[in-house]
């Protein structure tokens, strides 16, 4: 079976995030007011040959772990986004 | 020094101030032995970058730093940081930031995490340094075993000011204010310094759980927040708003203050709530050893306040005031001391007051106890100058060859115009000019070298030898050398063999610069650096600075020409003696031997061969007609090396009629040089005038390089090896 | 004499060397703050290569919204001459006046090296001094430097002349190679080499020269 | 009240991914087999004031469009989160 998977990878939280902050003092000057915390992160979309729902997202999750996110500074995250042909 | 038992955050100053890397409570008593004294030294150590006065009204600033224990969790931030940090302690002075070298040693490549840190290193200082706007222009690569998981991310950096610009780190005026610039602070590397690098990897108890432990000190870099930090602070500079300037670096804004306070001899109060934190709850302590990036701490008249809260409007950076300069406290005994007081609002509670004095400059001084290590006899006996075969010398010198191209690559090696010669030759060469310097001819080179190899067989002499092969890659590009700065990568200083080496390394590099007549204006410490228990080999970095007084041609490069005479300046081996040594080489290394006796460090041999050489290339630069071609330096793999480097570069072979024997070949010592010349009798003579050995090594021509009868080897081979290997090894080919 | 504006945005940094560069060619620099809302009289506009806004988000995204950049785009659909280098050709795209973007690197790291360039037309205020076929030396440096655009884009880039500079040898995945490109008129280029790095031969080529040349000289009286 | 936001950015089909070409590339070397199709984006997460959820998630949609993406090569799409004090 092939699933499609998405990982997010984000600052842990306390981790400066200086695109975030530098996103978040330009937006005044564009017209957008009352955004606030932006912080910036990566996102992964792939497809993961598996036996299981269960089995597929196991290993995205080690996939993200491993390469890509830095455990030390990201928080990585995987999830289903379904079944795929 | 209190009268009284010091409060938990008391103690927890100290702890952090105190510790080896903000004290150099192991290395002080042995850096004293080093000279740091010359007339053209405007600055020496002590202060943020050493600066030298580099004539036409221009000083220079130099500083070298490691960055090695946060590269090792997390590389590319580790690196990064490493440029901001060693960036702000030379716009500290007051310099301009012209140029980054970066000398790295990590682990063998056959390692997937070793593969990692080298990525993620070279990228970190790649996306810093070029975002910040600061060419680097050179640096290091070394691989070795020994720093496998402890790799060593050293960072030097120079700038250029005119000399009425000099800015130092002294709090004066009472009723200043002292004011944070740029960053807001948060939680990053609270007692990074402390826990960081003042303690080994341990090695065995796995590296995740020893990343979970050292977390909360990963700090991330923004280089964009320092590139406006630099503007703002040189504008301020300029336009004479600031009465001290200093960087925060490690334990941050507590070293900061109390340095500053210490060297004006005044007190400082300093209010916690006035410090913009970018996290809630910040515990005072926090506040005070942070260790976020890109801040700065500027003493300032109250009268000028506005005017510089305009400039750091314009660049977009905070300004807050964070302290008030105060008057020294008079004692019971009628001395006076300048306290250090940590309070809540200026009006506030007092949650710390100690002599500012004794955070910055009572650190204990250890001696501790050092010891030869006690196999050095038998490891000098194993010398493989006598008894390795020759076996295929071809094949060694195809494998000696590596273009670290796919480094500098990734650098901007070129901005502000100045780049007369980048990364990927013996000395980076610059022309002296930059926004706001007066109008100049001249020029400054830099290199930086290191061989662990040689330190490992012989501390003394191989520090000794590595000042004497700067000196030899600066004369390539005809810079006279003016001044060394140094970092210090060691294992434990609990351990005596590393106690010792770093003493004989200190005695090595004493006895080079008092031979070579270089001061020391700067350097750093790095202890416990340890892999998998075992203490690195001794790794002193050696940072030489030098000046050409007139820079209107570009010096001679690698590649000869087409009917070129080949010289080599220096020493020959002659028939009959000892052969010349392969011990510590890289040729010996390869096959496993790592033990023998070095040659000697000869400081008045040195001189001449380094005058006559950079005589030679100065006149070129100057514009003067010359027959030199081509120039290398005899360094890491030998004279087959410089040789095959030259030729794959040219696209022409050379022939060598005779050579002794593999030490010919492949044994490294400086003072030896490789060159070109159009007009062999004319060349000679003027080096039997100056009373310097040379002899002809044969002529350019053909496709391959045949030294001696030893090696045959065809350049198209060299030049696709050269190329190749080092992405081959970082398996992205 | 010729006046050029020079745009510094928050993180460039090449500012001061295209100014040298133009002065080296007899012409007039004034470096313009980001923050200005007028360009003032002058005949050409450099946005230079940096890292505006620490090219956070992407190069050039944030620059776009500076206050210059109305004076700019003013200036430009006035038939002004207007320039961007590495970073400014970023600025340029994601301010739409250029067509297509750059994206990362193929090898996805940073690049600073010589490229050999090919010029492709003289229909630009870049170009204009060149000639068609001729090869420079001028070196790049950049990390997002691979330029795209969706197929109707490149049609209508190839039917206009409005690849300007190929690489000999692609360096970073550009589409067909693509160095530099203009606009219709040919009054608005960007490259992602660096013209100003290759003015003399004491720092390695003066390939570059020929090109701002064109910019300070024939491209304006041209106007 | 405040809404947090997420945005992905992706790049719009038929658009080149280096990036994910050269995750995809890596992975067999690092044990992973089975991974395909390997995509690379980024992802934002920030808090919007406004008065309705509706109103929230049009100003990120905005934001996400205007700025935050290139049309030219990326396709951005805002959703909510949830409400945030
Ligand atoms: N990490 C690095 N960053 C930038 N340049 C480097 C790096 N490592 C090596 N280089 C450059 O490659 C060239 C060769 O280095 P090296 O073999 O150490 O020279 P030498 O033997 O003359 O001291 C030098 O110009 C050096 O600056
Ligand atoms: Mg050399």
């Amino acid at each position: 079976m092939n699933y499609s998977v998405i990982v997010e990878v984000t600052l842990r939280p306390g981790i400066a995030d200086p695109e975030g902050a530098t996103i978040e003092r330009a937006l005044p000057a564009l017209g957008f007011t009352g955004v606030r915390a932006v912080r910036a992160g990566k996102l992964f979309r792939f497809d993961v040959e598996a036996a299981s729902s269960d089995e597929a997202l196991a290993n995205a999750q080690a996939l993200a772990e491993r390469l890509l996110s830095n455990p030390v500074i990201e928080d990585a995250t995987a999830r289903l986004e379904g079944e795929v042909q | 020094m209190l009268s009284r038992e010091p409060n938990p955050l008391e103690l927890a100053l100290y702890g952090v101030m105190w510790s080896e890397h903000c004290s150099y409570k192991s290395s002080r008593l042995h850096l004293r032995r080093l000279p740091s004294k010359a007339p053209h030294v405007l600055v020496g150590p002590g202060e943020g970058a050493g600066v030298i006065d580099a004539g036409d009204g221009i000083g220079v600033a130099i500083r070298i730093e490691s960055h090695n224990h946060p590269s090792a969790i997390e590389p590319y931030q580790g690196a990064a940081t490493g440029v901001g940090g060693i960036l702000r302690d030379v716009f500290s002075m007051g310099a301009r930031p012209l140029a980054v070298m970066d000398p790295l040693f990590f682990g063998e490549l056959d390692d997937a995490r070793n593969r990692w840190l080298v990525e993620g290193v070279v990228s970190g200082i790649s996306g810093y340094g070029n975002s910040v706007g600061v060419p680097t222009i050179g640096g290091e690569l070394t691989f070795d075993q020994c720093y496998s998981a402890n790799p060593l991310v050293n960072v030097l950096a120079v700038g250029a000011l005119p000399t009425n610009r000099l800015a130092l780190a002294v709090a004066s005026g009472v009723g200043n204010f002292a004011v944070l610039l740029g960053s807001s602070t948060g939680r990053d590397g609270i007692g990074g310094v402390s826990v960081l690098a003042s303690a080994g990897f341990a090695g065995d108890d796995g590296a995740a759980s020893l990343d979970d432990a050292k977390r909360p000190s990963v700090q991330v870099g923004d280089p964009y927040e320092e590139k406006r930090l630099i503007e703002a602070c040189l504008e301020l500079l300029d336009l004479e708003l600031v009465v001290g300037i200093q960087d925060l670096g490690g334990a941050g804004l507590i070293c900061a203050t109390c340095e500053t306070a210490a060297k004006g001899g005044v007190g400082m109060d300093v209010d916690v709530t006035a410090v913009p934190q970018r996290e809630v709850g910040m515990a005072p302590f926090e506040v005070m050893t942070s260790e976020s990036q890109e801040r700065m701490l500027a003493i300032v008249t109250p009268e000028n306040f506005d005017a510089v809260k305009a400039v750091c409007d314009k660049w977009e950076i905070r300004a807050n005031v964070v302290g008030h300069v105060v008057e020294p406290t008079t004692m019971p005994d009628g001395s006076t001391v300048g306290m250090l007081r940590v309070r809540h609002g200026f009006d506030g509670e007092v949650l710390a007051e100690v002599p500012a004095s004794s955070l910055a400059d009572d650190a204990p001084l250890y001696d501790r106890p050092r010891s030869r290590p006690a196999d050095l006899d038998a490891v000098w006996a194993d010398d493989p100058t006598f008894d390795e075969p020759a076996g295929d010398p071809a094949a060694d010198l195809l494998g000696l060859v590596v273009d670290p191209a796919w480094v500098y690559r990734q650098y901007d090696s070129q901005l502000f115009l100045n780049t007369v010669v980048g990364p990927g030759r013996d000395a980076a060469l610059l022309r002296l000019a930059g926004p706001g310097l007066p109008a100049s001819q001249r020029g400054f080179a830099v290199s930086t070298d290191s061989n662990p190899r040689w330190c490992a067989l012989d501390p003394r002499v191989g520090t000794a030898l590595t000042v004497a092969e700067g000196v030899a890659n600066l004369a390539c590009v005809g810079a006279s050398a003016k001044a060394v700065v140094n970092c210090l990568n060691f294992g434990n200083p609990e351990h005596p063999e590393v106690m010792w080496q770093l003493s004989e390394s200190v005695d090595g590099m004493a006895e080079a610069c008092d031979g070579l007549s270089l001061p020391v204006i700067g350097g750093n410490v790095s202890l416990y650096n340890e892999s998998g228990g075992r203490d690195i080999d001794p790794t002193p970095v050696v940072g030489l600075l030098g000046v050409v007084e007139s820079l209107v041609a570009p010096p001679p490069g690698w590649d000869w020409r087409e009917g070129d005479t080949v010289v080599l300046v220096g020493h020959r081996e002659a028939a009959g003696e000892t052969p010349f040594p392969l011990a510590g080489s890289r040729w010996a290394t390869r096959r496993g031997r790592r033990g023998g006796r070095l040659a000697g460090f000869d400081a008045s041999r040195l001189v001449s061969t380094f005058d006559f050489v950079t005589g030679e290339i100065a006149a070129v630069c100057a514009g003067e007609p010359r027959d030199v071609t081509a120039v290398h330096d005899v360094s890491g793999g030998g004279l087959a090396v410089a040789l095959a480097e030259m030729a794959a570069v040219s696209g022409l072979g050379v022939t060598v009629a005779r050579l002794a024997g593999l030490g010919e070949l492949f044994a490294e010592f400086p003072g030896r040089f490789v060159l070109a010349t159009s007009d062999a009798e004319a060349f000679m003579g003027r080096a039997v005038n100056a009373g310097v050995p040379v002899t002809m090594l044969g002529a350019v021509g053909g496709d391959s390089l045949h030294l001696g009868g030893l090696v045959s080897v065809a350049i198209a081979d060299i030049s696709r090896q050269r190329a190749r290997s080092l992405e081959e090894a970082l398996e992205l080919l | 004499m010729t006046r050029i504006a020079v745009v510094v945005f928050p993180g460039s940094n090449c500012e001061y060397d295209a100014a040298a560069a133009v002065e080296q060619l007899g012409a007039s620099a004034e470096l313009v703050f980001h923050s200005a809302t007028s360009l003032g009289d002058v005949d050409g506009v450099i946005l230079p290569g940096g890292f505006a806004h620490g090219d956070y988000l992407r190069p050039g995204a944030l620059a776009r919204f500076s206050p210059v950049m109305a004076a700019v785009t003013d200036f430009a659909a006035r038939g002004g001459a207007v320039l961007g280098i590495c970073n400014g050709f970023q600025v340029l795209t994601e301010a739409g006046l250029l067509p297509g973007a750059l994206q990362k690197n193929r090898g996805l790291t940073f690049l600073c090296q010589p490229t050999t360039l090919v010029v492709v037309s003289t229909r630009s205020v870049l170009t204009r001094a060149a000639s068609v076929g001729a090869e420079l030396v001028v070196p790049i440096n950049h990390f997002s430097g691979a330029y795209t655009c969706d197929d109707a884009t490149y049609d209508s880039l190839v039917a206009h002349d409005q690849i300007v500079l190929r690489y000999r040898d692609n360096p970073n995945g550009s589409r067909d190679d693509i160095a530099g490109v203009s606009n219709v008129a040919g009054n608005v280029v960007g490259l992602m080499p660096h013209p100003e790095r290759a003015m003399s031969t004491l720092l390695g080529s003066a390939d570059g020269r020929v090109l701002l040349e064109s910019f300070v000289g024939l491209g304006v009286a041209a106007r």
